[in-house]
């Protein structure tokens, strides 16, 4: 392993000639007549810097976990594996390989499916099975988490292994893994993620050496190794701890919400024509007045529970005597009344608070009839209620505010004080996606789910977690914005070729001297830290999927901020009905073309005298960079899927 | 972990003898579903035998209340030994079910 | 009472006024020209509307907690009577009213000057007395809150009443307060501090009518009421609580730090040309692995009581191997080590994190040799030990971070989700001050605390309060800053008066139109609230006393910011020998004087067509109100203390 | 609370019996502090009796632990019991103590 020391010098000297490269850009160089692309682009360039600073600050305490401590006798463990429309036999090998773990443990099918035979098929192989009971009817499923979390509630384990279905464990792989409890604020320790249907040349950039090696080991060092969804083994107590504390703090919050709401909303039907019946008028205030108590009740230390019974009984006892005395006619019809509902009773039962808090205020502003105010009270109650009717489960261990539950998961489990381990070998062997679509729906998935948690729960505000770890959760979603940067790396050399405008002042020795030594430094940081690994396919990735990443930002925020649903789809494990490619990378298509043209326009411009030579050598040289990167693209649409034969000696890794 | 179901004076009184953890948890669950298909609503759990709580254990009290209230009825908890009371403190537990002293004060204001 | 409505209503519209002000102030009024002034004026505006909006959420959800419910019987409590150096003969009429209380419970006197005469006295009544113990020797002793935490370390009462040595209780005291701790959550109750000796026109401004009214009341309506130091019932088990909790979060940091610290310490001594002796290089070889190996430990799970045993064992039995071969030699002679390390040793005792920090930065960057720096290694050990060596007492449960360790509690109470109680009920008699420079004294050490908490825990940023909590916190501090802005509100009428420079363009009818409607709102909000007490001298003193805002704030600052020591003085509460009042208030006495000289010379400038006719009325008016102001100070310097005969006939209350 | 001083192998054995709360927590700090006086150094507390603990009794537990490394020694718990360790990890006391399984585990490793 490369010396440490060699490594901090040089992420320390690339940091150092960064901060002096960007703070020349920023004084000296901008060409305030181009604005439009100056700016831009020195905000890239700074996005980019603060970039590589948090991967140095990553890569600075690498973690370097030679030899697992000892697996302890005598702990209970149940494997996972979870599917939702795989195929059944990829299902089963997963079984099949789990079961032949040699630490004893049991083994569980978890079917978000609940197809029968797969059920027959699992327990044949002796395997116990899991799917989703009728309490999961008409309520949020939370995909992956929700079939966890309604495992976690079936089986008794002192510890969990999460399998994905193609994710096919190594017979040691608890052995290897379950020492590290021995440290009993150790919450998880996750392995790497290993494709091996993946050919060499890896044309979709399925394997993520650099995340799964020099990453997750940096993160570790500063004790915030993430949880990745598969291949892990989590302390059940640890989950069960933050599900517990999850539930009292979301319930406290709804219910105190729902009772100050429907006072409003009541208060607001007072002032309605209809409310001049008496009979209507003694029903609201009534209904008010327990509201009320029930506010009163909480804030004189009654517990949730008891005050949630009290009013919902005597409201409900309100409601019946209104319906007794027939009144039904003082409102509108009861289609009308619904239709007035069906909204909120939709948006209530989102998971986020911030969705419920737009739902109650939308119910707050709209102007009932008496009735509806009853009614939309009524419903208020029962979807804020202490046993969380708005869920399945009341407890729900895995966190559901994102779609990578994994990620926010293990950030609570951090800022709760626990501590996690990243054990450096691959001890599951896994199936990448095969084609460009599946690869960037993948993608797309993880790049919004990174966004969603950003969103909802800021790590650089998250109390509980260092420092470090709120970094190291803040880089992995910053390294998520870069989609912006791209277009404006991909606008730049357009810009001087097609017409002719640089945005710094000159291409001079001032600009050489200090980029130069910067992005040399960088590639040597990032050569010393892969350590043979091969990262230049990520990196074409990193940009070359700009519109992706663009769209992941946009549709997280539009889903966060107003409630759009985000267009979520489960990565497709076999080769589907090949789509065409080209639909799909239409942005990075025209890009390239326009470059191309670019370059030749570029050289025409110059050959006529209305640009430098300088200038053009160097937008030409970056715009075939731009180029190079995109290329990418045409070997993942090419790509046929994975021949095995082809490359059956390198298989053994 | 040994469970007693006794119909007591307008509730019925579930105890639950010894340890309340990850492994008898769904125990507890299954033991106050079946009171309510019996038709019991609402119920007291004693805890005055049940020495020791962990998170799955307090976990499996929530899914209880649900169980109850979705019936229509109501689940309390009494009796609770004073460590374990410090536990329903630590966890805010005690926000969501007040620890009543009785199994006979648990009903007694409705 | 006044209706909450009619209060809520105008303290909408004052707000809504408010900001029509300050945004056409902001948009269209400033005077460039002048904006050495213009600047300043219009921020201090800003100030005050920020604080009228503050004191509005404030009186928005005001308390009325008409009837205390009733007491059980049989708590246990503490009463705790508070002192330093008053007279013992005050503490003894004050022990004779605690004793006298009428709930069952146990009467100490804390002395905290450990007077034999004191003692005896208090025993001869059959009351506790409690000092503090040889371990608090060479410790910092912290103050009144050292002096609590030492007595609840000695008493087991679950409950505790705290009182002044001056605050004389009433014997319903307890049966008024022990009922709100039927509410589990309730971590305290306090009452009003109100002074028996004040006359009618309170010229020190010594009753705080609007904080112990419907400030308090209305922080209260938001689970805010702030813990005030006396008059206070408090729950012990929140205390030990709180102090727990500290404890272990303090002794992680420390400890960490303390490890990392010492490894950066000896890998600059092996540096040493002194280091090059082989005895030598292996000792420090041996230290720092000791530590490294502490390190190790704590990250793979051991407690940091385990921890540290192993690392002290070792390093203190390394440093007795270097006494045994007599190396002492090899390092300079110990007078030069002693210095070398004196002003560590001193730092690193201090309670607050960023001094100890500051501490371990400076002794990491000396240039130490190696003997040097292995005792210093052991003297970082020592003070950073889990056993809390720096404290005479490792559990604090009363914050030690701030003089004002009351409000700095409350908040940490509240953070933890505690409750409190404000009881609107006078249930003890004190004495005020009744001196200016008692006073003074009083006023800024509270502002000085205030301030400290503001800086060091910024409430904005607790996680754990909730928003209205934290503004409530913030509300308080925020007021203290006030004496920035009356530098302002006197220099803006010099401004026009003695050079003619107006800080906004014109003072047209659109100045007026916005300006009067707000300023009469607030004025009216004001007297709706107050509900007929006194806050005309709270208002004055506001702003007079503006130096003593100013120096508490450059002073709390220093103090947080550098460690600079605060000038802490106790408030003396006998008349001592009386100081002469000039000397503390001459800022005042100038101000007062030019503005006099602004008003005479803005007639002349006037008379000699210098300035318009309407800017020199309203600049006078101004000028008139701000000497008024003042003029309060006029009276306090000449109050010769209280003459009980004079007022008699309204002594009771 | 009751309390027994044993002078086992290496180390000495204080066992705290009942409840260990803001009324019993001064008691055990002076029990040990008398054990240290007659010049044991290496303590045991055996809390396996200890049935009950409140915030004052673990606060005691830090006393205790600091009169012995002042008097140069070491203050271990051992045999706590199951929900008294649950009260120990939400405090997050178990960062600072290690509840050791039995009494003679206290010392194994010095």
């Amino acid at each position: 392993m490369m010396s440490i020391h060699a490594i901090r010098i040089v992420a320390a000297l690339t940091v150092v000639m960064g901060l002096i490269y960007i703070t020349w850009r920023w004084t000296a160089s901008l060409n305030w007549d181009a604005w439009w692309i100056a700016l831009p682009l020195v905000a890239a360039e700074t996005y980019s810097l603060i970039d590589v600073a948090l991967f140095s600050l990553t890569i600075w305490r690498m973690s370097n976990r030679e030899v697992a401590p000892t697996a302890p006798q005598g702990l209970t463990v149940d494997v996972f594996i979870t599917t939702y429309n795989e195929d059944p036999e990829l299902v089963l090998e997963t079984t099949r390989a789990a079961l032949a773990i040699r630490y004893p443990h049991t083994t569980w099918v978890l079917d978000d499916g609940a197809r029968p035979e797969m059920r027959a098929a699992a327990e044949r192989l002796g395997a116990g099975y899991v799917s989703r009971g009728s309490e999961w009817q008409g309520k949020p499923r939370h995909a992956k988490a929700g079939n966890l979390n309604n495992a976690l509630h079936e089986t008794q384990g002192e510890f969990v292994l999460i399998l994905d279905a193609d994710q096919i464990p190594r017979p040691e792989i608890l052995d290897q893994t379950l020492g590290y409890f021995n440290n009993r604020r150790v919450a998880f320790v996750q392995t790497p993620q290993w494709f091996g249907n993946v050919p060499e040349n890896d044309p979709l950039g399925s394997q993520a050496p650099l995340f799964y090696g020099p990453i997750q080991q940096g993160k570790d060092g500063w004790n915030a190794a993430f949880f990745c969804g598969s291949n892990a083994v989590l302390r059940r107590e640890a989950l069960m701890q933050l599900g517990l504390a999850g539930y009292v703090e979301d319930t406290e919050r709804r219910v105190s919400r729902a009772l100050t709401a429907g006072r409003r909303v009541l208060r607001t039907a007072r002032r309605r024509p209809e409310a001049r019946d008496p009979n209507v008028a003694a029903l609201l205030a009534r209904v008010e007045a327990a509201l009320a108590e029930g506010s009163r009740r909480l804030d004189s230390g009654d517990s949730f529970g008891d005050a949630t019974y009290f009013v919902q009984a005597d409201v409900d006892a309100a409601v019946r005597t209104l319906v007794a005395r027939d009144l039904e006619a003082a409102s509108a019809d009861a289609a009308a009344l619904r239709a007035e509902l069906a909204e909120f009773e939709d948006e209530a039962l989102g998971d986020d608070p911030a969705e419920l808090d737009a739902a109650v205020d939308r119910l707050v502003a709209r102007d009932l009839s008496p009735l509806g105010a009853l009614e939309s009270v009524r419903a208020l109650l029962d979807a804020v209620s202490v046993e969380r009717l708005h869920e399945a489960q009341p407890i729900m261990p895995l966190s559901t505010i994102s779609v990578t539950e994994d990620m926010s998961t293990s950030m609570r489990l951090h800022a709760s004080g626990w501590r996690s381990v990243y054990h450096h070998e691959i001890l599951a062997v896994g199936l990448a996606p095969e084609d460009l679509p599946s690869m960037l729906t993948q993608r797309l998935r993880w790049a919004q789910g990174t966004v969603q948690v950003m969103l909802r729960e800021n790590p650089l505000n998250m109390r509980g977690l260092s420092w470090p770890q709120r970094l190291m959760y803040f880089a992995t979603m910053w390294s998520y914005l870069s989609g912006f940067a791209a277009v404006v790396y991909f606008a730049g050399p357009l810009a001087y070729l097609l017409f002719g405008v640089l945005p710094v002042h000159a291409l001079s020795t001032a600009f050489f001297e200090r980029f130069v030594p910067f992005m040399v430094l960088n590639q040597i940081l990032f050569v010393l830290v892969a350590q043979g690994a091969k990262t230049w396919r990520g990196q074409q990735y990193s940009l070359a999927l700009f519109p992706t990443w663009i769209r992941a930002c946009t549709s997280a925020a539009a889903n966060v901020w107003f409630g759009r649903p985000l267009g979520f789809a489960v990565t497709p494990k076999s080769r589907g009905e090949r789509r065409r490619a080209l639909p799909l990378v239409w942005p990075q298509a025209i890009l390239a073309v326009l470059l191309i043209v670019g370059c030749v326009t570029g050289v025409i411009r110059w050959g006529f005298g209305l640009s430098q030579g300088l200038g053009t050598v160097v937008n030409i040289v970056w715009a075939i960079f731009d180029v190079v990167l995109l290329s990418v693209l045409v070997g993942a649409a090419r790509y046929q899927g994975y021949e095995p034969r082809a490359v059956a000696d390198k298989e053994e890794v | 972990m040994k469970f007693a179901v006794l119909e007591r004076n307008g509730f019925t009184e579930v105890s639950a003898h010894g340890r309340l953890n990850m492994i008898s948890a769904p125990m507890l669950k299954a033991e106050v579903s079946r009171a309510i298909e019996l038709g019991h609503r609402r119920i007291v759990l004693n805890l005055g035998e049940t020495e020791f709580m962990d998170s799955s254990g307090l976990g499996a009290l929530v899914g209880c209340l649900k169980a109850a209230r979705q019936a229509g009825g109501d689940l309390r908890i009494a009796n609770v030994r004073e460590q374990v009371q410090m536990v329903l403190k630590l966890t805010s537990m005690d926000r969501i079910l007040t620890p009543y002293g009785d199994v006979e004060d648990a009903y007694r204001n409705a």
